[in-house]
């Protein structure tokens, strides 16, 4: 079984609630060196047998219309997952 | 009896379980999310609303306000602490209550009369039900789903620490139909319903809610 | 526009430059008219101001010469409860026993089919902020929708993207939704109506107004920082017609932060109770422009605001840029100096970033600098509220003479049982009368513990006033249909329909809002819709006593030449002494008997 | 300016209604190869300067106190945003 990652982030010029407020609490918690914050989503979608290009490219159209608004946000990156990624997503944190 | 119900920036409920407490018989003290100190209360409610927007998870950023901090210890130390809907998430985001809460299954906010079990009635805040007896309030949330692992699941149900359960359809995918639980001393309970929405004839579909409240003032006056 | 900022004196040195005033929305003459009262060319900045603050949402110029109506039918015993009437940001009525209320509904129509979630939770923001800038706390919202086809695919992007975003919005702020409507119509599909209606209660004496006064006052910016947020959304999306591919111009969406407004409103009611605001105003369509202009227009001196001052959230931001941002959650106070640090407390006790930007002057003018540099000197009437007034032909359209013949005559009517049965289950299971509680369990009803009604009751019940229970009714109604048939006769009948609504909860209707979504006012058939519209409602209101205190016009809900069925949404409130005894629309008790009253 | 990002995956354990929704969606778009759907977090942190050690320290630390919930999430990555990627985040979808 293999895996495909698709991230999707706000367009840099849309208000990102969710990044403020993570962004405001930092500080308070001790973070001083992290200056800015964007929240955005990543999709894990699993496809059968070994990732093939026919399913990167339906991977790549599902982000552009199903997984992100483009009014929006923006798909910044398509890509099988290797499997350091999938042995850390398992269990262990990086 | 003084019951403190704390405010967090975004904090919507906080006024009405002033009301419930009020309308229980006991004073309610407005503590701020800022000031690290319990003024000296007997119990704390952490109300319902969207502290911080909710926007990282549900009552995770709140958990590291100041006044947490006088908070936690003391509900480890017997404090009675009721969380309602965003305090529900607040207690489990600072491990004081096991499990978490996670977006509703069907992925809407759901705003509807909801009918509850109250399986125990022993702890601080559900002393004044009858174990078994059927209640209806209000119940609003977007991320009311109450997910933990078997485990736990199985603990609590072992030491009756499920403290009510939903009635009906299940309205947003929690595991085992859990709305509140509790540690295992009784003090501390997490419950998802508004009972503070139901204490006043008119205002909200019965006055069912009101127990909760007077439930720890007689805890409290008899401890 | 080059890169080098174009100053007063560099704008008086050079008359010939070509500017972009046809982009940005303004006609010739009115760009003249801009030259005129200038005496020289306006600078970038100044033509940013004025043309969003004299585009069509902002300055009602095709509306304005038909709201001597108003006034004309609005006698002096109608005037009695009125604290606050028509042209301040939201009307104010007086209820009793020292309580004032007040109300708006608006429309966020053209942002809300672009992006169905954000367009709809930011008309929840900026009503409820006009609220909040009379000096209220805001206890109840409101949300009449209308959408194209069920189940025509589009509807399936903007029905769930709206409900979601009108909840998301109103709940994470804590207001109460006690009502609204939805209604399906195939005239809706390329234009949705997301109209939203808010309820603030203040004490009398309480009420605060748009104006800056008192040369030395301080002009307090404060809420969120300013980002590129539906740049020119204003003029652009509320007054363009959408061609296929969509809005053409800038793109930029405004994204809502109801955490962000929810501290605003504890903040603006703590600074309230202070008594340290002597002015204030929302931040809402045309932002700053809107804000310093109103405020600078309403007050007795002039303004100067040093821009740069203005917190950004992109730094890379031009200053005609700034003037024309919509970004969301901001609010604008004017503050004695004696009073800036208690002001400045209570900021910084709710995390709200707070920015003096300026002072009221002695003068007659807002002035306003960028790093030193004057780039706005203008008389800020001329601005706010001295814009271009048209009167736009009207023309009775011709439809009504083919619609009119088309009676329910060809229409067989049920007579057996069954038939009867079928042709009721029929309509039960139809789209717009069928149970709406999907859309209404999406909201918190609930929330403040003051809501004596609401879905499925005909019109919603808040308590105001918690010793007495003395408390308000609303209700929001528009047939689109009648009123594409008769104007005049179906505005009044959404009048009438939404007057019994709060009259059949026990209250006494006081007021009337309207939010009057029509087509595009250049077809001289849509105008005279307008006209009979707004006709039907001053008369109406006339009639039944009530005056209208405030309301919204959407121009330009149309898809190629097709307008939208003319939709006056109507809003009345009224008052209760006490809401308990406040009447449901159900049948409650067993064995009791049924009557039918009037006609 | 340097970045870090974040990654948050929900515990392969805990329900995902929001993957879930997607995995129903996609083979009504006749996205056909596509067999689960996971949605998770990913933030990106903005630095001071270029990324050090001790900012990816501050940075995993922040991610398993405030960024995820031991409870039901996992952080699958922590890692400096490279420059391929920042361009993608900038523009052009990947
Ligand atoms: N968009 C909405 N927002 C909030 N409440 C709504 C909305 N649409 C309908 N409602 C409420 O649902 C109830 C039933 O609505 P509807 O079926 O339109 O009733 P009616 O035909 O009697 O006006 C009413 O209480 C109404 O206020």
């Amino acid at each position: 079984m293999g895996a495909i990652v698709v991230d999707v982030m706000l367009k840099p010029e849309i208000l990102d609630p969710q990044g403020q407020a993570v962004a405001g609490a930092l500080p308070r918690l001790g973070f001083e060196g992290i200056t800015d914050v964007r929240q955005g989503k990543r999709f894990v979608l699993t496809v059968e047998g070994e990732v093939t290009d026919a399913h990167l490219a339906q991977a790549r159209q599902a982000a552009e219309t199903l997984l992100s608004n483009p009014v929006i946000e923006d798909v910044v990156a398509v890509h099988a997952l290797d499997d350091s990624e999938v042995s850390a997503a398992a269990g262990a944190p990086a | 009896m003084r019951v403190g119900v704390v405010t967090f920036p975004g904090s919507l409920d906080d006024r009405d379980a002033q009301r419930a407490v009020r309308a229980a018989g006991a004073e309610p003290v407005a503590l701020w999310h800022g000031d690290a100190d319990l003024h000296g209360v007997d119990a704390v409610v952490l109300p319902g609303g969207f502290s911080y927007g909710d926007y990282l998870r549900c009552g995770a950023i709140a958990r590291f306000a100041p006044v947490m901090d006088r908070l936690v210890p003391a509900a480890q130390g017997g404090l009675p602490v009721l969380g309602i809907c965003n305090g529900f998430q607040v207690l489990c985001e600072s491990h004081l209550l096991p499990g978490a809460l996670i977006r509703n299954d069907h992925r809407k906010f759901v705003c509807r009369d909801q009918r509850l079990r109250i399986e125990n009635a022993s702890t601080a805040w559900t002393g004044d039900y009858a174990a078994g007896q059927e209640i209806v309030v209000p119940l609003k949330n977007g991320e009311g789903g109450y997910v933990a692992d078997e485990r736990t699941l199985d603990a609590l149900e072992a030491e009756g620490r499920v403290v009510a359960r939903y009635l009906g359809d299940n309205p947003n995918g929690s595991y085992r139909d859990i709305a509140g639980v509790s540690n295992e001393r009784g003090n501390v309970v997490g419950l998802m319903p508004h009972p503070e929405h139901a204490v006043e004839p008119g205002f909200g579909p019965t006055t069912d809610g009101l127990a909760f409240f007077t439930s720890v003032l007689h805890q409290v006056v008899s401890a | 526009m080059s890169n080098e900022l174009d100053t007063v004196a560099v704008a008086g040195g050079t008359p010939d430059t070509e500017q972009p005033w046809s982009e940005l929305g303004l006609k010739a003459d009115e760009y003249e008219r801009i030259r005129e009262i200038l005496g020289r060319r306006p600078t970038s900045a100044e033509l940013a101001m004025y043309s969003v603050m004299w585009s069509e949402h902002c300055s009602y110029k095709s509306s304005k010469v038909h709201f001597s109506l108003w006034g004309e039918n609005t006698t002096d015993e109608m005037r009695e409860k009125l604290l606050v009437g028509i042209g301040e940001n939201a009307g104010v009525v007086d209820i009793g026993d020292g309580w004032a209320v007040t109300f708006k509904v608006e429309s966020h129509n053209h942002p809300s089919y672009v992006e169905p979630y954000q367009g709809a939770a930011t008309g929840v923001g900026g009503i409820v902020r006009d609220i909040m800038s009379m000096g209220a706390r805001p206890i109840a919202v409101m949300d009449p929708l209308r959408f194209g086809n069920l189940h025509h695919p589009d509807t399936l992007r903007v029905l769930p993207g709206v409900v979601a975003g009108v909840g998301g919005y109103g709940n994470c702020l804590g207001l109460p939704n006690i009502g609204g409507e939805v209604v399906f119509d195939d005239c809706y599909q390329g234009n949705p109506l997301v109209n939203a209606l808010c309820v603030g209660s203040m004490r009398v004496e309480d009420i605060h107004l748009a104006s800056a006064r008192g040369a030395g006052n301080k002009v307090v910016l404060f809420g969120a920082k300013t980002g590129g947020d539906g740049i020119g959304g204003v003029s652009v999306l509320a007054s363009e017609t959408f061609d296929e591919g969509g809005p053409t111009k800038r793109p930029a969406v405004q994204v809502g932060d109801p955490f962000a407004e929810k501290v605003l409103i504890e903040c603006c009611l703590d600074l309230y109770a202070a008594k340290v605001v002597a002015g204030i105003q929302d931040l809402g369509g045309a932002g700053l422009s809107c804000a310093t202009s109103e405020l600078a227009s309403n007050g007795d001196g002039g303004m100067a605001v040093e821009l740069d001052l203005v917190p950004l959230r992109d730094a890379s931001l031009r200053p005609e840029e700034i003037l024309m941002s919509e970004s969301q959650e901001r609010m604008m106070a004017i503050v004695e100096p004696g009073q800036l640090d208690a002001f400045l407390a209570i900021t910084t006790k709710w995390d709200v970033e707070a920015t003096v930007i300026g002072e009221v002057t002695d003068g007659d003018h807002l002035v306003i600098t960028w790093h030193g540099e004057t780039i706005v000197d203008v008389p800020p009437r001329s601005v706010a509220h001295d814009g271009p007034v048209y009167h736009r032909p009207l023309a009775e359209p011709s439809y009504r003479q083919v619609l009119s013949q088309d009676t329910t005559a060809r229409f067989e009517k049920p007579a057996t049982g069954p038939a009867i049965r079928e042709t009721l289950l029929t309509l039960l299971g139809s789209p717009n009368l069928c149970d709406k509680s999907w859309v209404t369990d999406q909201y918190d009803r609930y929330v403040m513990g003051n809501t004596a009604l609401a879905m499925p009751d005909d019109a919603g019940v808040v308590r105001v006033d918690e010793e007495t229970g003395r408390g308000v009714a609303v209700a929001t109604d528009c047939n689109g249909r009648f009123a594409k048939l008769d104007p005049y006769v179906g505005a009044q009948a959404a009048l009438a329909e939404a007057y019994r609504n709060v009259s059949t909860s026990g209250a006494a209707p006081l007021a009337v809002t309207d939010c009057l979504n029509f087509g595009s006012p250049e077809d001289p058939g849509v105008m005279w819709q307008f006209r009979e519209a707004v006709r039907g409602i001053a008369e109406g209101c006339k009639t039944l006593g009530i005056p209208v205190t405030g309301g919204n016009v959407s121009f330009y809900n149309q898809t190629g030449d097709v307008a939208i069925h003319p939709t006056p949404v109507i809003g009345v409130l009224g008052v209760l002494e006490d809401v308990s005894v406040r009447t449901g629309s159900g049948f409650s008790v067993d064995g009791s008997r049924v009557y039918l009253l009037g006609e």
